[in-house]
């Protein structure tokens, strides 16, 4: 069978759950004929027609409002922000108006919100960036972060059909980086549910999306070195799925939280303070963290390198750790 | 600071034509609007509640727009919009039969439940208490009510002010992609159409044709800002043409003039023309929160003038003059509407405080999601 | 001497820094005849006019970027949010524009956001907020919350004074309830210096603002049943002053970390992480967080009640640590 | 999706009414600008570097606006004003000297820096090198240079649009301020006109009477929207009556308009009499960014228009046409420019990498908080 990239992934899911509901419809800049600054939606539009397939106007507060009105009519909006720096111009309209609907008068809010994120590509402080963090500390909101093709779609799908707001984010370094083999059917992966990548004994590594592969390349080499480590995907940020967490810090006694946001109350904080109360008595070192240094990102390749956690520094980490 | 350069709005007014069902639902509604504003400023005052947002003086627009509607066109209000809400939850005809020929009923009213549990449920609402549509956890008008067998569809407002015009474009577009040929009317204030989301939600209406009616309740103040402050235009509704879509600036106080227009930019919006930028002019008849300290800032003069504006008694006072009705059905609709309101609020304020356990009710409709919340400690779900 | 309020030292700040420095100027909605909603400015438009005290029409997000432009020649504006609620709706501005500034290009960017915030008054879900973790997992703005009258006054000088972005948050429920007697006198708080507010040996409490009065009556009531608290007031949240917190961790060997922004991915976790890291060796119990509960803050006062963090839930939560 | 709609701009044009020193440095800046555009373009077509944003089709526009400021007026530009910030950095007296008569060197001249090194710090700054004007740590365009003994005020960009129209506002706000004469141009495309930042910034400056000018550089697509899904008004200067502020739309083409219609701009800028919404209407000569398919998705013989409409070729036809330039003079001016930015271009590459400490530089200016920020471990500041 073919493999199918991130991004097609992602791709896929968008024309499987538009066929399955003709509720479901999209929402963008530039989405229509030119399918998207990623073409995530090639082919949609032809398909689908205008009014299925939005291009907006250059707005994102104004997109996102207009999709919580179509979501409290019954209608499925699957938005687009061109890059997830951007969302924070819509940034109102997601914390006050989307997150809190449902908590303050129950109208479900069946809508996602898709964040093209991350970095990698030397694309500079304002399309690099990774909110997660400040959607996990607004209640009401789901937030998730596929790391994989398999839950690229199966993630996208569950999403479009809960009836809650779901932050999608997609990692563009993985786009066309990451592909699997994923066969025919209708692929769901249950939301708030973390996963066990790798098995292990002597540390455990949380982290999603990007950093979650340079996570599995650090515990090979760590492997090589006689250190067992297992790794956890989180994929679902919040809800958090505490039990798959916990029940693998406990059993290593050393935990190191990856992510790409910068550090200071990125998400890695909040897992360490649930770690760090919860698993306390089965803490055999201290709770680390590698992430961004507190910087926007810098625009040339080399200075933005020298920040990315990736595999060395993570591998460094857990030398240190395992030693500890 | 006076709201300045506006001119003096015209010579009293008259609902001359206007159908007699409408006018006298309008009355009621209008009536019904006022005595509950009169209650609430009253237990403000003595501070049997926190704060009150009085609509006096927004009535004749609230209501004479809102009554523009049919089932199932969908409303968005705000904070001033009380007429509204109940002109569109409301079967008038069934709450004061007295006062209703038979034939007065439309086939909406129909549709609608019971108008007194409605009523109730609103009071109770206002109080955050048990019986509210939000059960205590949110305030006043900050909740919706989408029930299409009920033939409403009605979106409440968050603080943002602003915030919700992309909201009812949303609702817009969502019958454009229906293909039916219903309208949404959305309320604002003259002061938050100086936000962001004005702009890009009326963009949108006008890049996409959206079916959406937005009108401006022009009171002059924003708050403490006089209008002179707020924007610089010689009126809002010249902003319209800068989005392709239709504008129009009309007299508040001239039941008819809104009532008309209203109706023009509902059959734009039927027949696939657009959106339309409605803005009605009011007089400023309160502060901006009861007891604020924000009247007392505009000047006494103008002030006085505003109070001399009173678009309900200059509605009555057409009546009058063209033999709509006479002092004595005027003095009973008062009366009832006054007796409905007294009623319903006294009973709400005999309803029990909401259930300690509302402040930790779900943040997620049920689902996957909401399980998944649920599994977490409750240090954090504070389930 | 009279005492002065906590909205009075904040109006006295205004004035004094006003007076000092010319470029210093007010923007905000209703704060010039008003005197904003809180009368923080009352009187200051009489004494300078309309360029220096400005009534913006009602938006946040363009009163923000104006705020910066002028920043970038010279002027030090001091821009109030009427509630801290609405700056949701100029968030791009900060996050982007605001705070990135001074890396990208080192101009630097004098400028303060006053965020009159916090629950109490049962002023429901959008009057209520608590956005501090936002700001401070944002690289580059200083982020501070005074919670006495002296510290009001002293850490808005300096803010004013400093050639960064500083968000200044206000606690409303403190307004009126906290007064001192201040003195005469050019009064300055350091940025970026916590305060130990009560030495304790058991315990340590990190709090700010309105918590951390709470947390003050805590800490007595656990006197009184013969535990000793210690209770670090950490005022300014970012940079963090890691030298006082660590030093009381260390000695106590328990940590309580108290605030009333909503827990997941609140700022305490990131407290929670960085003394899981570096005091790991001398913890004595697990990292505890009193906090609000995932969910908007109710209308109704009594439901409003049961969920802000007061003294009841912060000497409960003393009780079980001290136990430990 | 074909940019519809709009009528074609008007046959060729003739600077006619312009100083002959304006036409002589217009013509420098215009082909510098385009020499710039086509090294880079190149570049990018062999992927020597990432992305390039083309400017050609803006030059009309970008130099005929901002040089009709003086010293310490402010420009705040996006990524298509390469125009502009070479006229307002550079003496071009002095860069090209064969070029300009003694007479050509303005005031504003005197104060500028050598124009070689500003041109070589800007090469080295948009290939992220150790000489740019932020070391390696923002792109292109993305950055300030605040200079007032150079007479230079200029704010760049961040990348989400719109967001800088606030940010001139503040700049016009601090001249009102200081209550000296001086004007504030900021640039922005159409398409981010759909942005909340623009309404609430021209709001303000209609408010406050700011002395702004937003030239829109209306290129009929954003990215791959043409102007019929990005608005429905008919000139986006109709939106000028709306904030109560002057509204003027040219044709981008003719830089006697362009020229024309920015004098009169500034006048009222200066004179106290507020904002000015000027919008030019340009080719679409290129796509978005160099390579990226945006510009095959316009119709070919829409797309074959506009690169006939080359501004830059009708200017120069017009100096032919009206005896302002013969063609040897227009060849030389061709070929100088190309010399220079081909040297700059050169130079900048042969530059150093930024170095690695760059990456961790402050995030704040010298004081109290940079110091309390470079305590904290290094885990967090990266230090
Ligand atoms: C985004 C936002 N900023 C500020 C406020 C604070 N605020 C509440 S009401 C009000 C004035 C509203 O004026 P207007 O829109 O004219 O409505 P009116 O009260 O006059 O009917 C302000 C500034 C708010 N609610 N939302
Ligand atoms: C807030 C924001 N949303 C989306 C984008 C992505 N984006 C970058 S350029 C562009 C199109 C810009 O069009 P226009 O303003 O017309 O300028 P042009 O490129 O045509 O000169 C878009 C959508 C952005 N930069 N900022
Ligand atoms: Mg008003
Ligand atoms: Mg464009």
């Amino acid at each position: 069978m073919a493999e199918t990239t991130y991004i097609d992934a992602i791709r896929r899911a968008l024309g499987e759950e538009m066929e399955r509901d003709a509720n479901v419809f999209l929402m963008g800049q530039d989405i229509a004929a030119f399918g998207g600054a990623f073409r995530a939606s090639k082919g949609l539009f032809e398909k689908y027609g205008r009014l299925r397939v939005i291009n907006t106007p250059l707005m994102e507060s104004g997109a996102i409002g207009a999709a919580l009105g179509a979501a409290l009519v019954g209608k499925r909006p699957v938005l687009e922000m061109q890059f997830a720096d951007f969302v924070s111009c819509g940034f109102n309209q997601i914390v006050n108006n989307v997150a809190k609907t449902y908590y303050r008068w129950e109208a479900p809010v069946p809508m996602v919100i898709r964040l093209p994120f991350g970095g990698g590509a030397g694309a500079g402080p304002f399309h690099s960036q990774s909110p997660e963090a400040w959607f996990a500390h607004t209640p009401g909101l789901c937030v998730v972060a596929p790391s994989t093709p398999r839950d690229a779609l199966g993630m996208l799908k569950a999403a479009v059909r809960d009836p809650n707001p779901v932050i999608y984010l997609e990692h563009r370094f993985l786009y066309r980086r990451e592909k699997e083999d994923l066969g025919e059917g209708d692929l769901l992966t249950p939301l708030g549910r973390a996963h066990v990548v790798r098995e292990g004994k002597q540390v455990t590594v949380l982290s999603w999306s990007w950093t979650l592969h340079e996570s599995l390349a650090a515990a090979e080499e760590l492997a090589k070195e006689g250190v067992s480590v297992e790794v956890v995907d989180l994929r679902t940020l919040s809800p958090l799925d505490e039990e798959t967490i916990f029940t693998s810090v406990r059993k290593t006694g050393k935990v190191l939280i990856v992510h790409e946001a910068t550090i200071t109350a990125g998400f890695g904080a909040e897992l360490a303070a649930r770690v760090a109360d919860q698993c306390f008595e089965h803490l055999d070192g201290p709770v680390r963290r590698v992430a961004y240094a507190d910087r926007p990102s810098p625009y040339n390749k080399k200075l933005e390198q020298s920040l990315l956690p990736g595999r060395e520094r993570i591998t460094a980490a857990l030398r240190k750790l395992a030693r500890y | 600071m006076a709201a300045t350069k506006r001119s003096k709005p015209p010579p009293p007014l008259t609902p001359a034509g206007t159908d007699p069902k409408v006018l006298r639902r309008a009355h009621f509604l209008m009536r019904l609007s006022r005595a509950w504003d009169s209650r609430f400023e009253a237990m403000a005052r003595v501070g049997r509640i926190g704060r009150w947002y009085s609509a006096v003086g927004n009535e004749c627009t609230t209501v004479g727009t809102a009554l523009a509607l049919g089932a199932n066109d969908a409303i968005s209000t705000v904070h001033r919009d009380l007429g509204a809400v109940l002109t569109t939850y409301l079967d008038a005809t069934r709450l004061a039969p007295a006062l209703f020929p038979a034939g007065d009923a439309t086939e909406w009213d129909a549709l609608r439940p019971p108008p007194q549990s409605l009523l109730d449920t609103l009071a109770s609402q206002v109080f955050g208490r048990r019986g509210g549509f939000t059960r205590g956890v949110d305030r006043s008008f900050h909740y919706g009510l989408v029930k299409p067998d009920w033939g409403i569809r009605h979106v409440g407002m968050i603080s943002h002010l602003g915030s919700m015009i992309p909201v009812a474009s949303g609702l817009a577009l969502a019958n454009l992609q229906d293909g039916n040929d219903r309208a949404v009317l959305g309320f604002i204030g003259e002061g938050a159409t100086s936000q962001g989301d004005f702009h890009e939600a009326l963009n949108l209406a006008g890049v996409m044709k959206l079916p959406l009616i937005l009108v401006v309740e022009n009171n002059r103040y924003a708050f403490s800002t006089p209008l002179a402050e707020q924007y610089a235009c010689e009126k809002l509704s010249d902003r319209a043409p800068g989005y392709g879509i239709a504008g129009e600036t009309v007299d508040g106080l001239d039941f008819d003039a809104v009532h008309a227009a209203m109706t023009r930019a509902v059959a734009r919006a039927r027949s696939g023309e657009g959106a339309t930028l409605l803005e009605c002019m009011l007089p400023r008849m309160r502060g901006h929160a009861e007891g604020d300290g924000s009247y007392e800032l505009i000047p006494p003069a103008e002030r006085e003038e505003y109070l001399k504006q009173d678009p309900l008694a200059r509605f009555e006072a057409a009546l009058l003059a063209r033999g709509q009705a006479d002092a004595a059905r005027i003095k009973e609709v008062t009366e009832v509407t006054k007796a409905i309101i007294e009623d319903a609020v006294e009973r709400a304020l005999l309803t029990e405080e909401p259930e300690l356990a509302e402040a930790t009710r779900p943040v997620f409709a049920p689902g996957e999601v909401a399980t998944a919340f649920a599994r977490q400690s409750t240090e954090v779900t504070g389930g």
